[in-house]
């Protein structure tokens, strides 16, 4: 879809994908140090993300690779390290499990490893997320792997405008940034500022509705069930804060901790396998610093430990829904 | 629920002749056209049928491969075991699995092969030696390797073969694998399918050198380079290269020159690909090559074949359709033994 | 060190090195489709785990590799499918990273994605953990991703009498085992018992010290150093139940809620990066199930989120330390 | 603290002639001479240091080697860029790294190439465009090969160098950094340095095909094999080498056969080997070779050149023990500017 003007003049309706090209695009025309790299974006990209780049940067700094998982992201380091700024676009996050050598043992520890000397500037783009029945291989998120190595800064977001504000911020980035596109969202439509798309700080949590009696927090493909999740609540005299963490890593933890000294529960709910998931981070540190005489409830709300099954039948019985939702908000509520 | 029409193993096989195809016995060139048919009449149903709504999630059809997948299984047994990636359903009925239950598996209905866990792209049938597809490019290869190790180690007679795209000699299982392969000798067959386009690139365009079989001879694996879309020359040079493997000779490489008619996936049009070249490689249908070869030896059978394969797929398609849903407790089945979780 | 019976004739003494040499070579005497493969195995492998192998079962079942991690873990995946049960020995955990395909896409996603059709039984063997100033590259901690990874055991002993009974378990396991050596300790000493090595069950701490003041749960490497700060907390007069997890899933849920239960007080000790470790997860999940109101204090000590650096100043610097763990146990006591 | 004397850089690299070695002149292979000993002299005095305690961690030495680094390094300019591996102390001081710094980090000490972060297995030099030592096999193939594709994307002069053992040429890496670099016709020299080992493993005897020439060209790269112990053979070959690669010919190869003369690691033994071997190795020492050909073009002073050598790192090894210990702190420095984390 392409992006079109509405009445409005100062905002632009369009997809979350066209949000992350027109961010793309525009760093890659405000600096020529900036390049992408990956399997068929030449042609646009599997998704469509990089639709017209070819044409406007040519072969050198839209390029289209091998199969070459290793080599895609270890280029992208080297490439970084001489004074240049990759794009390493990796397709679907599932296939970064071929290249966690460059990513975790190169890219994330280079710069502590040699005492300052190389800045990896890199921003590794990595769709992710349940999506239409993919199944196992192509369904993942392990987000909260990274939030667990040190060196590098994780994104997840879920709108329009934070898909294109945080890019930018990622390709302008001197740390190296792993950009969780939310891959089920691609075509979701929101509104973002028409003209120049202004970086947005990671870091920082966005409220996505105030509550005074329980907190959710949440990121990525799973943020507008939550939103919704929050209307039916209301219907229902539950009065829900909700909280996009947007980054994980830094993540807003004075905002989650301001929210919960307010409404006193926690519900953490993301799409990814509940044990060991962000949700038992974010927990732990509520807890840590609030103490637990200062809250009533803290609970998550994740994916069972299973694998992601093909069938919409069982997809759909293992996926984090809008019903489960309010339902684990209203335990919270009434807990 | 119509009852899939399985090739029988060919147990011993017969070594078919390279140079003269009309050596081949009439029933083998029958059981190739069956099986080519099949899988052509099997792609086109799925392909169908995902138009139609009915099959979630990415669909690779292999219509216009069907020689490479076809040649290559009637030269195994049912203990020999194979390897595929993501374009695997060619492989999986070649090799013997039923078609009825993989249409149920494309479906995500229960009795699937997965129990509707898999999918099109993670199609197996351990029963048949089919020890499933992949949805991660290359990922077969080392699998398919350890295979033949394994198998070596159990003083087995069987063999593996492992299936695979021009996309993956570009990643770096293709080296390991090969290297480890002729290191220890293992009676593994590798099958490039080459088709010359990797998802939405064409392979040369991303791969440096002289080829896959200058490859593969780097690392000490030799074979031999074919015409895939003539099903006859797959045959006698899987056979050839089968003869060694068996005879303890170490691994082999078979390339075979195909062409893909479709896109990379069902909603894929491969608008960017030259008309002339698409209209080349469909007239070079494999099918109706061995088709010419079959009237001339006299065979009269052929549309009757035909048409029963698209009546046994059209029938697995519509028992798919009708069949119901995995019950949603199933999908907290097979994960492990120990340590696994229920609730939802 | 060659272990030596002691005068006790039930017991022998000997080093977790060993220990695991012994339980190793029983199960390969035992059961002769279970086979080692990995770099150097037929010289005894780089820690000595293997020596005396290639000799006694010949370099079928004791197989040197090349330096190809990928295929390492993979072939062992193909082996295992054909019926054989491989020892998958990976050196030092972080070359992992090298077979994190085969590992994360493959091993643990093969059963459910086929229905339950393939029984991918292996055990991959990857000493973890710092150790004499080897840097960012070679002492990772990352235990904690796999417990989040569905379709996996992950274990990680930390005495002589675990590595060998759950090694034996671990190579009975019909489920894929991921078998953390914990390298550092491999010279430890430890009596267990002389003769056949019973399997030890995943899933059940040990109790190393029975407390009322506070509950410490840890594993893997840092486990001495804890039992060394139980002793001094009790000369203090903090008297602190210790917990060895020995496994991290399944983990002894029920041990650690019932000894919370009893002091009210939580403490969890490990040696990996304390953000996003698997420390969040225990504290998420008894917050979860005893209820915030039903605790006093429930923290977390861990490393900074650093790589791990080099200099014997820096790496003493971020190291959990025996002190550091008596101080955040009063701490928590005080709390 | 002793000051270190570094090589010149070489800015524009007269060029060797393979053919005669004699062509060569005197500065230069006093140069080259100067450098090994150098290299020497480290690798004797960092062994030393490690045996003496003061080296904590593993420590991997290139005695024996010396011919490569040197010979190669020599071609370089500093704008060029190098990736090394695990054993990277002779590439480093090639280069023009500094023996002071690199002693300092190999203790651990403050004002070390990394501070005290890295130690031997990650010594690095941007200043001079060493890229840093890797403690993954392999690690630096796709470091150096997207190092030659920034570099002609941001259209300079310098080219990249990839040093890797022979054990490197088993991992994935290898196929799909040299494609890579043939593909995009990229300015990189690949330097293969074949001690025969790889850790406790004959490198042959996991190994398979003929080699890595034969692995190289079939991924579209050309290149030389030659003595790595005849360190004017190393010049004259990496000058032709470089020569076609600055001339826009895109990537090469350079396989230099050489001999490591102690085991793996400093603890390491390496009982394994056949001492006639190891007495043959060392017997073929380039450092020796070279001097033969000093001696016959009447060279006097290398006797003096060893010595300061052997002073100068004598002198490095005492500085770096009287060092002192980095700042505690600073091992929070240098992680990520947002989002680190500042506490113990
Ligand atoms: C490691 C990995 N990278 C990328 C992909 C996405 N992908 C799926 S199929 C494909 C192209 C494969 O080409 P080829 O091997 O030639 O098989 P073909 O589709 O032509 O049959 C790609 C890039 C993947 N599945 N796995
Ligand atoms: C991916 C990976 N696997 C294994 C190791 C352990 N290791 C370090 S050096 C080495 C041998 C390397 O041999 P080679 O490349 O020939 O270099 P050499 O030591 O002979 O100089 C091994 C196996 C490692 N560092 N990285
Ligand atoms: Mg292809
Ligand atoms: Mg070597």
């Amino acid at each position: 879809m392409t992006s079109k003007i509405t009445a409005k003049p100062a905002t632009i309706e369009t997809t979350l994908n066209e949000a992350g090209r027109l961010a793309a695009l525009q760093e890659m025309r405000r600096d020529p140090r900036v390049w992408v790299l990956g399997e068929d974006v030449a042609r646009g990209g599997l998704w469509g993300q990089y639709k017209g780049f070819l044409e406007e940067f040519g072969p050198e700094r839209v390029v289209s690779t091998p199969i070459s998982e290793s080599t895609i992201m270890g280029a992208g380091l080297g490439a970084a390290l001489v004074g240049t700024r990759p794009i390493i676009e990796m397709r679907i996050f599932d296939f970064v499990m071929c290249a966690m050598d460059e990513l975790v043992n190169q890219i994330a520890k280079i710069r502590y490893m040699f005492g300052g000397q190389a800045r990896p500037a890199v921003v590794v783009r990595m769709p992710h997320g349940m999506w239409r029945n993919s199944a196992a291989q192509h369904s993942q998120m392990l987000e909260s792997w990274f939030v667990h190595l040190p060196g590098v800064i994780v994104v997840a977001p879920s709108s329009v405008e934070d898909e294109a504000g945080l890019l930018v911020s990622a390709i302008r980035s001197d740390d190296p940034v792993l950009f969780f596109d939310p891959k089920d969202l691609w075509p979701a439509t929101g509104t973002m500022t028409a003209g120049e798309i202004a970086p947005i700080p990671f870091g920082r949590a966005r409220t996505l509705r105030e509550g005074r009696d329980l907190t959710i927090v949440t990121w990525s493909a799973i943020v507008p069930k939550v939103i919704e999740a929050g209307v039916t609540l209301a219907q229902s005299g539950v009065d829900a804060e909700i909280l996009d963490l947007r980054t994980l890593w830094p993540w807003d933890e004075a905002a989650v901790l301001a929210s919960v000294r307010k409404t006193k529960r926690l519900l953490v709910v993301h799409e990814a396998v509940e044990v060991g998931g962000f949700g038992a981070e974010i927990v732990a540190r509520v807890i840590d610093q609030l103490g637990p005489a200062n809250i009533l409830v803290a609970k998550r709300l994740g994916a069972p430990r299973l694998p992601i099954p093909f069938s919409p039948a069982l997809e759909n019985q293992i996926r984090v829904t809008t019903d489960k939702i309010v339902a684990a908000a209203k335990a919270a509520v009434m807990g | 629920m119509a009852k899939s029409a399985r090739p029988k193993p060919t147990g011993k096989p017969e070594p078919a002749t390279p140079a003269a195809t009309g050596g081949h016995n009439l029933a083998r060139l029958h059981d190739l056209y069956r099986t080519m048919v099949r899988i052509r009449a099997f792609e086109e149903a799925a392909l169908d049928a995902h138009k139609a709504g009915d099959i979630p999630g990415p669909l690779h059809v292999s219509i216009g491969q069907e020689g490479v997948a076809a040649g290559v299984c009637v030269n195994l047994s049912r203990e020999d075991r194979i390897t595929s990636n993501h374009r695997g359903h060619g492989h999986a009925l070649a090799k013997g699995a039923g078609a009825d239950r993989m249409f149920l598996e494309l479906f995500g209905r229960e009795g699937g092969y997965c129990g509707g866990k898999g999918g099109s792209m993670h199609i197996a049938d351990f029963s048949v030696g089919m020890l499933g597809a992949n949805g991660v490019v290359s990922g077969g290869i080392p699998i398919a390797v350890g295979a033949a190790q394994g198998l070596k180690l159990l003083r087995s007679k069987a063999i593996a073969v492992c299936f695979f795209g021009d996309g993956a000699t570009n990643r770096g299982p293709f080296l390991e694998g090969l290297n480890w392969a002729a290191l220890y000798n293992l009676p593994v067959l590798f099958v490039c399918e080459d088709n010359g386009v990797a998802a939405f690139t064409a392979t040369q365009t991303v791969t440096a050198g002289p080829g896959v079989m200058a490859r593969a001879a780097s690392l000490g694996v030799p074979g031999l380079s074919i015409d895939g879309n003539d099903v006859l020359a797959v045959d006698a040079a899987t056979a050839d290269l089968l003869a060694a493997i068996r005879a303890g000779g170490g691994p082999r490489i078979l390339h075979a020159k195909t062409y893909r008619w479709t896109g990379h996936t069902s909603t894929d049009a491969a608008a960017w690909r030259d008309p002339q070249d698409v209209a080349a490689g469909k007239a070079n249908c494999p099918i109706a090559r061995l088709a010419a070869v079959l009237a001339e030896r006299g065979a009269k059978d052929l549309t009757a074949i035909a048409a029963a394969a698209t009546t046994e797929m059209a029938s697995h398609r519509a028992a798919a359709k009708a069949a119901p849903w995995p019950q949603p407790s199933t999908a907290f089945d097979d994960v492990q033994d120990v340590g696994a979780v229920r609730f939802s």
